[in-house]
């Protein structure tokens, strides 16, 4: 499903982020993405989801080498994944349903299922009398949910949530991790950069830790230090 | 109205309510000045028409014993109707040159014993007669014979009118390639705002040529309607120059235009759109090709 | 290049790279329609000096017994000065006349012998010469008197300048508000997209004049940037023009403007530059006037 | 310190979401603000440091009743008081440095104090090598630093802090709570609103509880359900 070869990273002409990253994940594995502030997960997620290139190593991804992609293929790739940003990236001119409806437009769904399919997701996270509000005037925990409800609203097969709890009481957080776990089980494989311990300790998956540009895989319930 | 299908909302956005504004302001400018050149264009026309039609030439009487009166003007003629310019030449029966003389002599002089000269009447095109040279031939080859230009009038005349075209014509072209270039920077500063929306869109797996098209609609949306807000209130403000400026107040300008030169000015906010709608495509098109 | 001082390096948002290509193109536009006018104004006024100062009064022989020839042209003369419009009328020697006249009769004829008319030349300054109510008035009190006004020519073509100079007057304020309108906009869509830093520093308990001068500040050095781009630009392109249309043409339009108008031309930066300034300054207040 | 007398509040014409809100804190209290997603908490906060007006009922702060006050007076009211935005609010265009600069500049000191200043805070907050950045070129956890950088940097009277924790790991959240703790014994207010349990549980205060537009105050340690 997933493969890195040595694979570095760097912004720009600064110095590398991510250092020789070797690993595989397997279809329809669940693992949690862990490390200090600033020690390079959404930046290894954004190699995930194909918005940043590699300064070098082999990235695999659907048992594709990425680099040898054309742009269209890397398109279709694209709308296999979902993806919840660390800061949202809500459209602020479009509606809340609009915004989860994105990936369904570009998809070319029906109008009318686009309506049902979308009001019954955000029904479901707790936003069902926000369907018409524009992201801000909504509280952060409300927009967290729209940016998750608009990456799973097509079944994505890679789903890359970046700490997608970071503005939700546990409860909330506990349903949200529900609601990747139902996906997971449904085929998708999941992998969610969390700060949060207490989530990471309920939800037992193995995880990856990120520190000094490298990376460990630990098993479920280990603790990296 | 133009009505466009948008696939995505995009022409909601913040940056959508400025591109119509200044769409519309430099479409009125485009219009207003493109119509101030036609104007100008069509007196200055009719002007050097006017006034290049109205030369004399007077065939003088010479002393008995040189080329007879009529013999010189037949050959005037001859020389006047192959002149390059000269669209038509006529002598003037003498009942005119009598009529034309009369008030230097007052009326009670014996016109008909007195030599009197023959006027010809030179109808010249435009601008494309060399007087100076048609002076000199005539000179030489028509004893006798006296060129009047009135006063070298209708060259200077129909040449400012020329000049004050080509003048109008310059500013116009400086002033469409201003309002074009304003319309395409505000396409780009636009933009420039939505630059997060680009991203995000290519990110979910849009295809370029999908997002050019939603921000090209969306661009071409916002200019059009600007552009017909733009091309009205120029119009109007045209029926009020017209008012201002129009026939009852004597002035030689008609500041009427004719069909044709109206269906130029609903050129401007087509070519506004269209500006608006390609920078909007290759401003997307550059930003998308710098994303992996 | 100006310098401005910043409290809060504000101009370096990307707000602020929109701004300046506006504004300089605006400038542009103001300086070349400013100049444009300019240019016609004074021509307008050196054809109509030229033209509406010369008219001809004929005083015709009348027959014995009617009032004599030197009494109907002190008449006259009388007439003239008084009015309005008129600035001198002199009647031309009795050798001038001949002069005039010889053309017409052949050099052979003996013009001593013949009753000739008394010529006044007559200096009119421009168009406020009513020719018509002249006329008339010649008419009814000098019997055997003839206006020619040189087939009206002089009336017609400086009024025609004069209509140009007020059309290109007329266009060159309605570009002057568009391009004043679009950098008002420029500033106003810049300044939406920084509605959270105001909101920002306001949070922060910046006062309401200081973060208005900080915008204001940072408009007016964006604006002021632009414009300099913008004046260069045009005087670079009024250079072209006038090598273009320059006096080796032969035209009778001269590009070349006197030292006074080009410090009008001047003004149009410093204008940009302050409708800049002063709309950042009440579209902050306005922003601000909304928050408790 | 802070006290609202039957405060209601509501976005334009839309429906109340603070409801009859009675309170007090006294001077150099510390409070923890929780509650659901979308229960008001940022809202109540947009109270507190003046960003919106109470649709109904009295809000006295610094012993002054705020709808009393003139704008100038408002104005330096609120440079007495210290925010953390739950989305940050950085600007963007502005060095790391010169975004926590903003209140001393404000404030008219001098600049090679402020500079001086400025970066050992940001050291401490381990920002020290990102002195020149921009805040979109930096992490979430890294801005969310620089947020909370700009908010203490001039020992506010009054600080509120929305959700200042919710980017960062627990060792960072933990160093920042000693942070808070630190000017609190300095005499500050403290207001922070946040979900996380693990941090409220650690750090001993009294909590105020949002829920259906009313307000609960708990002693240390309660839970609310
Ligand atoms: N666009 C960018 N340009 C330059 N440097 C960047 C950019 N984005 C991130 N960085 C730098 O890369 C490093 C890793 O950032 P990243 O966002 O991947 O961290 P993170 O693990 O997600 O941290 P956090 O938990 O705080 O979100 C940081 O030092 C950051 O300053
Ligand atoms: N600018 C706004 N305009 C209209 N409604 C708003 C606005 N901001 C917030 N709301 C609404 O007010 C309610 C309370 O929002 P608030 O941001 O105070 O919640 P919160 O307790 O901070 O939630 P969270 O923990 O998710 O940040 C929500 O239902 C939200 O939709
Ligand atoms: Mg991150
Ligand atoms: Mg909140």
């Amino acid at each position: 499903m997933i493969r890195f070869d040595s694979v570095g990273m760097r912004y720009g002409s600064g110095p590398e982020v991510l250092r020789d990253i070797t690993f595989e994940l397997a279809p329809g594995s669940f693992h949690f993405l862990t490390g200090p502030s600033g020690a390079g997960k959404s930046s290894l997620l954004r190699l995930l989801y194909l918005a940043h290139r590699p300064s070098r190593g082999l990235v695999t991804l659907f048992d594709k080498d990425i680099s040898s992609l054309s742009r269209p293929e890397l398109s279709l790739l694209r709308r296999r994944i979902g993806v919840v940003f660390q800061d949202f990236r809500l459209i602020d001119h479009l509606s809340t349903l609009d915004n989860v409806a994105l990936p369904l437009r570009l998809a070319g769904a029906r109008e009318d299922q686009i309506r049902e399919h979308v009001s019954e997701l955000l029904r479901w996270v707790g936003l069902g009398d926000h369907l018409e509000a524009r992201p801000p005037t909504l509280s952060g925990g409300q927009q967290q949910r729209v940016a998750i409800a608009r990456a799973v609203i097509n079944r994505p097969s890679l789903l890359l949530a970046d700490e997608p709890t970071g503005n939700v009481d546990d409860r909330i957080g506990t349903r949200l991790l529900h609601l990747f776990e139902e996906l997971n089980r449904l085929g998708t494989t999941i992998v969610i950069a969390t700060h949060n311990e207490a989530l990471i300790e309920r939800f037992n998956h193995p995880r990856l830790h990120l520190q000094g540009g490298h990376l460990d895989r630990l098993p479920p319930g280990a603790k990296p230090y | 109205m133009l009505k466009i299908h948008y696939d995505l909302p995009l022409h909601r956005d913040s940056a959508s309510r400025f591109l119509p504004w200044i769409t519309g302001l430099m479409v009125f400018l485009g219009v207003m000045s493109l119509a101030f050149a036609l104007v100008l264009g069509n007196a200055a026309s009719s002007w050097s028409q006017a006034l290049g039609s109205s030369l004399t030439v007077q065939i003088l009487p010479l002393a008995p014993g040189k080329p007879g009166q009529d013999e010189r003007v037949r050959q005037a003629l001859d020389l006047l109707r192959e002149t390059p310019g000269v669209s038509a030449a006529r002598a003037l029966p003498k009942s005119e040159s009598e009529k034309l003389v009369s008030p230097w002599l007052g009326s009670n002089a014996s016109l008909s014993d007195l030599p009197l000269p023959t006027l010809v009447d030179v109808r010249a095109d435009g601008t494309s007669l060399n007087v100076a040279l048609l002076r000199q031939r005539l000179d030489a080859e028509i004893p006798g014979s006296v060129l009047d230009d009135h006063g070298n009038w209708l060259g200077e005349v129909s040449r400012a009118a020329v000049t004050v075209q080509t003048l109008a014509f310059g500013a116009l072209a400086l002033i469409a390639l201003t309002a074009i270039l304003a319309v395409i920077f505000a396409v780009r500063a636009g933009l420039q705002l939505n630059r997060s929306t680009v991203e995000l869109l290519h990110i979910m797996g849009a295809s370029d040529r999908y997002i050019a098209r939603q921000f090209q609609r969306s661009a071409a949306g916002n200019a059009s309607r600007g552009g017909l807000a733009g091309l009205v209130l120029a119009v109007l403000a045209l029926f009020a120059a017209q008012r201002i400026v129009g026939p009852q107040s004597g002035l030689p300008i008609r500041l009427a235009l004719p069909l044709t030169d109206c269906l130029w000015l609903l050129l401007v906010p087509l070519a506004a759109t269209f500006f608006a709608a390609l920078t909007a495509r290759l401003t997307v098109l550059a930003t998308l090709k710098r994303l992996p």
